[in-house]
């Protein structure tokens, strides 16, 4: 299992390096023009950090791993919020053995209480969880309808695309985006689409060992 | 005495601050700076902060400050990391990082409480600097 | 684009602030850190603060953020060295110097009027940095 | 007269000089510790620029380098504020050859408006001002009083030493000291006293001057 969960914790970690200059040039127009350097130099550490676990390494503590390597590396907001998310999420995964739907579904909601409870936020804020709420939302409906993993999670990558949109109409009401005021109108949330990209890289990855399989 | 923990995006920004305040502070006081990323990148990194408190600590505790909003989400996760005994005896101050570090060090250097030395540099606000 | 002067007692304190405010700013902007003495030590120089008035100016005027009272003092000195024109067209903010100046040049960065980055400005005495 | 006003001027920056110590263990019981230092070093600033002042320049120059140097080597609120006090008083010595007693008085008048213009308090806020009016009241009632120029300047000595212990007995309201609150009580201004130094110097280099007369 340790292969595996470093195997789709490195997807995210390209997904997120490969888009650094979209990300940041998102954060230029209503922050601070960082959040791509921030999120890439995360991952970087994090892809070393996970390559060199030992192999007995299991979820919960490559999980772990991932979440102290964000939170020291990242710097910005995103750092303790993706760091606690993933903090959260070896908690939940303790014990747990392979990433099945379930499995996911518990994860998924422990990270996702972990960046409430950090960022203080709720949805409709213009944050990371106008993406990342949804997208887990309609994970969960499409575990209920029967659906499969991969199908569950390309449910969830629409719906977070659908967030991301969404932060385009409203006012960022919490983060470095709100000193803007009204001004931040009209952009997507660079958060907002980070979640994406890791939700997407991993949609990706489970579709290959599905193909694979 | 209370100590102070300073955070900031820009280790320049926190160090001069500790500097400007231990020119009002008692030779003995504890003033830590945590600015920026390990490696010199604009940033707050939360390891960094937790040791800053750990270096800060006193029987009478630290009163943490922090200059954007991102360094309160990385000093509440510091907290977490920190020995609960300790978490107990920690506040992060919601003022202006300079003005409220230069009153939190001058009302720490009398002994004052952590809850006395907090809202001194919460005060700071008020500060009137043109008269 | 009103143009923003930083005076900090602290020539690291005003160089940081700047780096942080740079980081939201539009890249036209004019920010100058005009912080510590000429030859190094903490204080702050109205010679220098009125070299920063001059390389900040634009015709919307600028906006000087300042630390400590004193600074205050040589700011005002600075604006009797410069020229009359000139003086018109620089306020001093009563706000904290970190919050302020990001707050100030977000404002600026819109192309606001020289009276709204000074209430922008001043207005971040009231930010809330703990939620 | 230049030679005169270089000398006067170099008496006062010894003097100055001399005690710097004092000043900064003053000022760290109530400030930053740097009075004595930030005084000192405009000072030594003071005493090169004037000792290579052209032999021409006269009294109302030599008063302005004095004010321009200060303001820019002190750095500390002292710096603005004699800063000041020596540029108004080189306006009001414009046109004056010789230092007599009516001269000294209208120049002294215009440096103590400088000062309560520039750090905008008054009498019975803990600051030099609290040395420096009483002595320049005091001078004036002397003069008044025919006393002759040495005469006036003691008198006006004594009562900057009385201003200077009347700091003891009253709170910070101005400047750094203010941030104690009461805990300021008790202590001298450091400002005072550096105010007082330089009378006491003046004093007795026209007091010299008399004797070598
Ligand atoms: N309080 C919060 N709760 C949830 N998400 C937040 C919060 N503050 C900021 N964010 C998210 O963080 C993103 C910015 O991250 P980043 O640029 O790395 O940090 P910073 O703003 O400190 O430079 C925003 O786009 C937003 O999605
Ligand atoms: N607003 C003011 N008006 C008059 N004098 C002042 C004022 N503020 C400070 N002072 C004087 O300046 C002195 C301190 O000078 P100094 O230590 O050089 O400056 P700083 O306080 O900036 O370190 C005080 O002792 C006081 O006499
Ligand atoms: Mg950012
Ligand atoms: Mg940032
Ligand atoms: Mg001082
Ligand atoms: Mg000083």
């Amino acid at each position: 299992m340790s292969s595996f969960t470093v195997a789709a914790l490195e997807a995210v970690a390209d997904r997120i390096i490969q888009h650094k200059e979209l990300l940041t040039s998102l954060d230029a127009a209503i922050g601070d023009a960082d959040h791509g350097i921030n999120m890439a130099r995360g991952f970087e550490a994090v892809r070393v950090k996970i390559r060199a676990a030992a192999p007995e390494t299991d979820i919960s503590g490559l999980l772990k791993m991932t979440g102290m390597t964000l939170i020291s590396t990242v710097g910005g907001a995103s750092g303790p919020l993706y760091g606690t998310a993933f903090m959260r999420a070896a908690a939940a995964a303790q014990g747990k053995e392979t990433l099945d739907q379930e499995a996911i579904a518990q994860i998924w909601s422990a990270a996702l209480q972990g960046i409430k409870d950090r960022g203080k936020a709720s949805r409709g804020e213009k944050t990371m969880l106008d993406a990342m709420e949804p997208a887990y939302e309609a994970f969960v409906e499409a575990a209920k309808a029967e659906k499969s993993l991969v199908e569950s999670l390309e449910v969830a990558c629409e719906a977070a695309k659908e967030g991301i949109e969404f932060t385009k109409t409203i006012i960022a009401t919490k983060g470095r985006a709100s000193y803007l005021g009204e001004r931040s109108l009209g952009h997507q949330d660079p958060g907002a689409t980070s979640s994406y990209l890791m939700l997407a890289a991993l949609t990706e990855f489970f579709h290959n060992q599905q193909l694979g399989a | 005495m209370v100590g102070i923990v300073i955070v900031s995006h820009s280790a320049k920004v926190a160090e001069g601050i500790r500097e400007l305040a231990q020119q009002m502070a008692k030779p003995e006081q504890k003033i830590i700076a945590a600015g920026g990323m390990a490696d010199g990148s604009i940033g707050t990194d939360a390891m960094r902060v937790s040791e800053a408190i750990e270096e800060a600590m006193t029987e009478a505790g630290v009163v943490v400050m922090v200059d954007l909003g991102s360094a309160v989400l990385s000093t509440d996760t510091a907290l977490e990391i920190l020995d609960e005994s300790l978490r107990a005896r920690v506040r992060i101050a919601d003022a202006p990082i300079l003005e409220g570090t230069i009153g939190a060090v001058v009302e720490a250097s009398v002994g004052s409480s952590l809850e006395q030395v907090l809202a001194t540099a919460e005060g700071a606000r008020e500060m009137r600097k043109c008269l």
